[in-house]
């Protein structure tokens, strides 16, 4: 397979044509704006459809739409944009939809500026919408990961009939690295969708809907949606790096932060300090039993994230008190250096009583 | 062992370009890369800069605070990162535009007249060309026949472009290893 | 003071009238749509303005630009329309406007029913928009608390200059009690405030807004949005029932479930059990340290909601592991009866080993 | 002590105004109330019930599984909610619409023939004002001129129809005492 050096936008629309999605509805908003550009003029190559909408709302219920046509679809936005999603995203995890969503997190709140950040976690994991449900949550790393990822999002969409979001920030999306793509799906090739509206031409005619006025009927599907939320445990993913044996600080970090501490890791581990690195890949279902168990092994945990405390939260559930967990974050698209992340962990260490080698 | 580069210069200087060229010729001898371009507020003023990182493990941070290497082709650029450049670091400038030497003497200079070199190699859009061998040349992170071979696929359909393009990668190429 | 019988949606139209507001923006959605009918012919006779906008998306948005021009405003929706209402809200935080939204919470997702639910826990306190912004969440009771609920909300708009949230249910909406008002505020009494886009006669121009392309800023003005964050501490509110002493079980809900939890409380202490209840007031910020305090006296804890477990997470992080944590709920517009909750109650003394008296 | 209360008719019958009015009368009487409308999907098929809540101290469900009384002005309320009623409470019918007794033998039964009552007292659809009149009077929960002074503080601008509700409440008052 060739090499090539892409952003990670044009690297995400490629990716979803290469996993065979044939339409996209979008509007633009920096700081992702090269994956409708790419989509634009690839789409058509490929003998897909590439909608500007009039504005998110209108971009995301396209998505339903089509969605409910079996077909396979794909939006990105950056955060103002997703917020305006919020709604039909809750009525796609209703209806039980598939859909690929791009959330190229910017720093807010509100307009607030177009560089990184990761502060629309809690918005894409624990729901921007209404009503209990969840979507699967990936977080790439790198170029190579948001491509495998977003092919990934669209068979955990069809394998879960639930809207997936790729999580990254505009680090992640306007950098170059090299990837590889695998073969292309054939949109004719995928199983077919025995539950969407293609027209009921000699069956029973199939409903895409999320309203259920009988509570006893809506109550057993939000079980059965919980059960399904629960199953998607299977296919949680984490990375650890320099976790082997007993650590004096964890770090937890996801993204781009997860490549910064990583950095970090490697100048402390060359000070002979014991430090390694958790890294959530499914932000939703997120690695709390594996988290916990790597907890067991560390003296203090620390999360770093760029924002003001989110995946914090999911942190300090899965450790439960049992260590103590302390946070560094930048915010309003400011970075840390891996130097700032060193810093903190020998802070942290010194707290903790622990000698810093 | 990994190198971090920032390159910079005004708008239409191609810098982005040259960093993604080095990524390239990187690539092409398997080695880790990234590139990184500066975006948002950064880029107003007309300035413009990239990162790239070169490495033989995978790569952590895609931007640098303490670069190992700079290439400035303006003023603005060199006062802009000079101070982040590690002890020891190359830095290329590009004389034809910047009228002052680095303070910094704990650095390797290269020092092109990188506009009137490319005049005299067909193209004044070429200076990019120029610091880019020469930056090569100082710091041997990648050959000038990987620089060329990348340049040459890169501009397959311009083989007019290409050769002048050649030709001041080369002259540069040759400057920077002059001036080491 | 006169008592009336009113219902809660009528309750808070009038409160806000009484809080000064003059201004509503809206557009119908059950079950809620008692409260923009109700300020329909209000809001004329004290010569006050209502809209019903074209949509959520452009209520939402009237409310930041009239809140910008130093007015209390308010809006009220339920589930769907309350995602619609994410950008805006971020946008709001981002900017530091105050605003009441009154969201009555239907069973989601999507569409999904008309019936009570608290499912909207998530949106309301983790931000259904993004950006990290919070905004501080009440959640009456009672048709009296609802009415002093709005009045205090529209004092904690002003206070932190932030939106903030009424969450309640169908139930609270729909049921009458006996209430009584305070004496009304008029609106020209209202403190000035300065910050406000009243035309800059006279004086420097002020600007509203949430953009801030220069991260350092940005990042300075996120800090400082956390500790006003940190700061609604002081405005904490929570409720006990039979906590003075030891219990076996403390049963943690709000809302209308609180109301049902009580009576179950009743029951079993008639019973001879030691049961009691927690119940925040405040959803956001969340009573954390008063629950941690009121678990150490309890054997175990259960969280008891009208969703698949969302005030769930914040209860588990503020026990932080020290007692078990289990739950009950009832979605998709069921509730549960007392008798189910005393069931619970007791199944979990006996797993807990603790004898049922 | 706390009395839940369904009461239950078809829409238009006027279920939940008098179960306003008990919750009114209990109000003045400084007890506690709640009163609850079932919607939603219930509210279809042209059913229609409100649940009303009586008690002396803090009242926590404002809905009822198990209540201690029942009005119920037609057969498919009585069908619905017989076996719900909790054994000694009270259950009022309208015998004018419907046709059977209740199964239950632990309940005590008030039958009224409410709209046939309501016609002789100057309006059909007075009916729900007889049953009101018959519970109140069954169950002492309310009396009769609290329930007359609500009526007339709620119907103050029509005494026309105040008149006619005063005395269809009077009626049922009567014949709620005479079957207890």
């Amino acid at each position: 397979m060739e090499k090539k050096l892409m952003k990670g936008c044009e690297a995400i629309g490629e990716a979803a044509i290469c996993a065979g999605a044939r339409l996209f509805f979008g509007y633009p908003i920096t700081p992702q704006n090269e994956i409708p550009e790419y989509l634009s003029s690839r789409m058509p190559q490929v003998g897909g459809t590439f909608v500007q909408a009039e504005s998110e709302v209108a971009a995301s219920n396209m998505l339903y739409g089509a969605s409910g046509a079996g077909k396979r679809v794909i939006t990105s936005s950056s955060s103002p944009g997703i917020s305006l999603m919020g709604e039909a995203l809750s009525y796609m995890a209703g209806a039980e939809l598939p859909a690929v969503i791009v959330s190229i997190m910017r720093a807010g709140p509100g307009l607030g500026g177009i560089l990184p950040s990761q502060s629309d976690y809690f918005q894409a994991t624990k729901g921007g919408g209404h009503g209990d449900y969840r979507v699967m949550v990936l977080a790439p790393e790198t170029v190579q990961e948001a491509v495998d990822h977003t092919i990934k999002a669209f068979d955990y969409a069809d394998k879960y009939r639930n809207p997936v979001i790729i999580l990254a920030d505009g680090i992640l999306g306007q950098m170059m690295e090299p990837v590889t793509f695998p073969e292309p799906v054939r949109p004719e090739d995928l199983p077919e969708k025995p539950w969407a509206t293609t027209g009921a031409k000699g069956r029973e005619r199939n409903i895409v809907n999320s309203l259920y006025l009988n509570p006893d009927v809506l109550e057993e599907r939000n079980w059965q949606l919980v059960k399904k939320y629960e199953a998607m445990r299977e296919d949680v993913e984490f990375d650890t790096y320099h976790l082997d044996d007993e650590v004096d600080v964890m770090i937890v970090a996801y993204g781009t932060v997860a490549r910064i501490a990583r950095t970090a890791v490697d100048t402390m581990r060359e000070q002979g300090m014991r430090v390694g690195l958790f890294r959530p890949v499914t932000v939703y279902p997120f690695p709390s039993d594996a988290l916990a168990e790597a907890a067991d092994k560390a003296g203090a945990v620390l999360t770093s994230e760029l924002s003001t405390g989110q995946m914090l939260e999911d942190v300090k559930a899965a450790i439960a008190g049992k260590r103590p967990v302390e946070f560094f974050g930048r915010v309003g698209g400011n970075l840390m250096a891996p130097e700032e992340i060193v810093e903190q962990v020998t802070a942290l260490m010194e707290r903790q009583g622990r000698s810093v080698a | 062992m990994q190198s971090e580069i920032i390159l910079a210069g005004f708008g239409g200087q191609g810098v982005l370009l040259i960093g993604k060229l080095i990524a390239l010729a990187g690539m092409d001898d398997n080695r880790e890369v990234t590139w990184m371009p500066a975006y948002g507020p950064e880029m107003r003023g007309g300035t413009c800069n990239c990162t790239v990182v070169v490495g033989d493990k995978k790569i952590g941070s895609p931007i640098s605070k303490r670069p190992h290497h700079l290439i400035a082709l303006n003023l603005p650029s060199l006062d802009k990162f000079e101070d982040e450049v590690r002890p020891g670091g190359i830095i290329v400038t590009n004389t034809s535009l910047i009228n002052r030497r680095p303070k910094r003497d704990d650095i390797k200079l290269v020092e092109v007249p990188a506009n009137a070199i490319a005049i005299e190699a067909g193209s004044p859009r070429a200076a990019n060309m120029v610091a880019l061998g020469a930056f090569a040349a100082a710091s041997g992170l990648v050959t000038l026949e990987g620089l060329i071979d990348v340049l040459d696929k890169n501009l397959a359909k311009n083989p007019k472009l290409a050769e002048i393009n050649r030709v001041a990668v080369s002259r540069g190429y040759e400057l920077g290893r002059a001036g080491a």
